[in-house]
């Protein structure tokens, strides 16, 4: 299973900054093996979304441009202290994973 | 020849600045230490692919510069005189006499760091690793600062016979000029073959190179 | 046509519709999981195909798009990027690096109060463009930088 | 814009002749300068983010995970500050631990704990020390839950036990030790100020405050690798690429040289986990 995501929620003023690491490999499908020489399957998240209480704030799609362990930061205005963001990524494999955490 | 002693007078000062600046920290001979350090390396390090535990025995130039912070003295059977005058001696000029090969190549050449590490396989190229510690064609602004810029190094020294000549001989062995440079022996170590020394040659010297550009 | 299937599955929800397509050998099932997400923009191997695939139609160059990177950057592996909208009612940023072999990076829509900025990392195989394009009110607005990036480290 | 002010700043200076000369050099000042700033406006929008935490936090779990042939925790592990204090732990390492009579760095030490705490064998996590994606390192999880709780401390390995003196000694001589096809030794890097390999700066680790960039900011997270790295894996790396022949992992050439680096740094905090190219 895949590991947790480390979410960081704080509020500047009447917005949250949220920063969201997360643990993927993000293969290409275009790089080789060092040992076998053979290509490695493309693995990487196609989306990612956050939402803030029970709404949806962010809804990503990305492809394999972007890093491995990618980090996002986002901004939502309206948002208060002891709010509860959960983030959800898939990717495509099917694998899926959902960390959530409160506004600091 | 004259031009090539000249370059080596000009030249000398300043790469043994480089060399012995920091080095001569205080590191108080201890010969019991030194031997200690040894023992433990031959002890701790083990073969990995193409990079054997042989390669930890130093030869008498890797000691004596080891031994002297970088600066040996003149005189004596590990002193930089003889020292120097071997490595000079053991540099084998190319057969046809010529120096210059393909700027382009040598470019290629420049760029890369490969060569000679565990990861590396055996009879694989090698790489220059110029730009590692140079700089050498503007365009390339990735560029080390361990050795000094060479850009413009042909169109400052001339392309001539003597210092054609005295480039080859400085990437084959950079030690024949300088005891304990930080520069490899490229030719001296097989790091690089004939030709793509005369390639890197021609980088440095040719007028169409960007180098002198 | 890729944009236009996204909204199709979209409005076809779950069930008989869906299973219709895949019978029909119009969708695979690999494609329904990833319904939401636009293959064939992610997909094509030119910026230009990335842009029709979002939609992209007729965008202006704007100075209320925004985008902060480095001039240069040490390693492709990872290109810090912060881009920005200040286009009112901007709903979706997208990113799009020219040169890298499937150009387009990832594509955000921003609601219920999510401003139209995002902090990102990104891939690039080489020195490239990365393009903008922020949508609002079913207009477009663009701008681009060029990142280059250095080769590092010993290179061995 | 720049190339602009150049070419105005060339019509207006005169004598005409020196012209050529004074504008290649400012180009080239220019344009090196240009390229540092932009490096280090890279490296600063990379150190908000750090994946490394993502490391930490498995190595949190691991360390207070029940596993191995006995089934404990590490939790009882004494890293040198008592049973079971992480706070702190590595900006006191190495150094030297009674119960195995040497000096240890905080990997060599992990293992041992590992051994008599879990029951496992050291040969299991050091075939193949270094993870990758598909082969996670424990090790290296567990480096970075034990060097995070030392970020902020500062630096002091103590250099009172005989043994401590002479691994600081010894490492001394082995970072300036030349040999192998390039006749390298740390020393060709690390022992001058100012000095890059490409665009990448080389602390000289022979002083202070090179030891305190250089060793203080790492073990970090590699962005080229897309891996937490530690401080075996970066002597080995450039053991690598000095052209030599690959030291033992935990090998007491590596804690030696741990010890010298780490004694230079002292004084300074420790501002790890790092985040490098």
């Amino acid at each position: 299973m895949a590991d947790p995501m480390k979410i960081r929620a704080t509020m500047q003023g009447d917005t949250a900054e949220i920063r969201v690491l997360v643990n993927h490999p993000m293969e290409t499908g275009q790089r080789k093996d060092a040992k076998t020489g053979e290509l490695v399957p493309a693995h990487f998240i196609q989306t990612l979304t956050a939402t803030l209480g029970d709404k949806t704030v962010l809804d990503s799609q990305i492809g394999t441009s972007v890093s491995r362990n990618p980090v996002f930061g986002f901004k939502v205005k309206g948002a208060k202290a002891g709010d509860k963001v959960t983030i959800t990524w898939k990717d495509n494999k099917g694998d899926t994973r959902t960390d959530e955490t409160t506004i600091a | 020849m004259r031009t090539a002693s000249m370059m080596i007078k000009t030249l000398l000062p300043l790469a043994l600045m480089g060399a012995v600046t920091a080095y001569a920290a205080d590191q108080g001979h201890d010969p019991a230490l030194e031997r200690k350090a040894i023992e433990m390396m031959k002890r701790d390090f083990h073969d990995r692919g193409i990079a054997k535990v042989d390669r930890i025995n130093q030869d008498a130039l890797q000691a004596s510069c080891t031994k002297y912070d970088n600066n040996p003295p003149h005189e004596g059977p590990d002193g930089l005189d003889k020292l120097e005058k071997e490595q000079l001696a053991a540099i084998k000029w190319p057969a046809d006499g010529k120096f210059l090969g393909d700027w382009k190549a040598g470019e290629k050449l420049a760029q890369s760091g490969r060569g000679m590490t565990w990861s590396d396989k055996a009879g694989s190229d090698n790489g220059g690793n110029c730009y590692n510690c140079h700089q050498l064609a503007p365009k390339e602004l990735s560029f080390g600062t361990i050795g000094p810029s060479l850009y413009h190094y042909g169109k400052t020294r001339g392309n001539t016979a003597e210092i054609q000549k005295y480039t080859y001989g400085k990437i084959f062995n950079a030690k024949a000029y300088n005891l304990c440079t930080n520069m490899p022996r490229f030719g001296h170590f097989g790091i690089l073959t004939e030709q793509q020394i005369k390639d890197l040659v021609a980088l440095l010297l040719d007028p169409e190179s960007p180098v002198n550009k | 046509m890729d944009q236009s299937r996204r909204v199709l599955l979209k409005g076809a929800g779950a069930g008989g519709a869906l299973a219709a397509f895949i019978a029909a050998g119009v969708l695979k099932p690999t494609q329904v999981l990833a319904a939401e997400w636009n293959k064939g923009a992610f997909e094509s191997k030119d910026p230009e195909g990335a842009m029709k695939g979002l939609g992209v139609s007729g965008a202006a160059d704007s100075k209320e798009v925004t985008i902060k990177a480095p001039d240069i950057a040490e390693n492709g592996a990872v290109v810090p990027v912060e881009v920005e909208s200040k286009v009112p009612n901007t709903q979706q940023i997208s990113i799009v690096i020219e040169k890298n072999p499937t150009p387009l990076a990832a594509s955000f829509d921003f609601s219920n109060g999510a401003q139209p900025s995002v902090a990102v990392r990104l891939k690039m195989g080489q020195t490239s463009n990365i393009k903008v394009i922020a949508k609002a009110d079913g207009k477009f607005y663009t701008t681009s930088k060029e990142v280059k990036v250095t080769i590092g480290g010993c290179g061995g | 814009m720049k190339f602009k002010l150049q070419a105005a700043a060339a019509l207006f200076a005169l004598p005409l002749a020196l012209t050529a000369l004074a504008q290649q050099s400012i180009t080239d000042k220019d344009a090196k300068d240009a390229t540092i700033q932009e490096i280090e406006r890279y490296r600063e929008m990379l150190a908000d983010g750090n994946p490394a935490e993502l490391y930490e936090a498995r190595g949190e779990e691991l360390w207070k995970t029940k596993r191995g042939p006995k089934n404990a925790s590490l939790e009882k592990c004494d890293l040198g500050l008592g049973a079971g204090v992480v706070k702190g732990a590595y900006a006191q390492m190495p150094r030297y631990f009674a119960d195995v009579d040497k000096v240890q760095d905080l990997e060599s030490r992990l293992l041992t704990c590992m051994e008599t705490l879990q029951g496992y064998k050291a040969e299991e996590f050091t075939k193949q020390p270094f993870g990758s994606e598909d082969n996670k390192s424990d090790l290296e999880a567990l480096t970075a839950y034990v060097v995070t709780q030392s970020k902020g401390v500062t630096m002091n390995a103590p250099m009172k036990h005989p043994k401590e003196k002479e691994a600081y000694e010894i490492g001394k001589r082995i970072f300036f030790y030349r040999a192998g096809p390039y006749d390298f030794a740390c020393a060709t890097c690390h022992a001058e100020n100012g000095r890059r390999i490409r665009l990448q700066d080389l602390p000289n680790l022979t002083t202070h405050n090179g030891a305190k960039l250089g060793y203080g900011t790492w073990p970090a997270y590699r962005v080229s690798q897309g891996e937490f790295r530690t401080m075996q894996w970066r002597m080995n790396d450039c053991y690598r690429q000095q052209r030599f022949p690959e030291p033992g992992f935990g090998s007491d050439t590596v804690t030696a040289l741990l010890t010298y680096l780490a004694a230079t740094a002292a004084g300074a905090p420790y501002q790890g986990p790092g985040i490098k190219r």
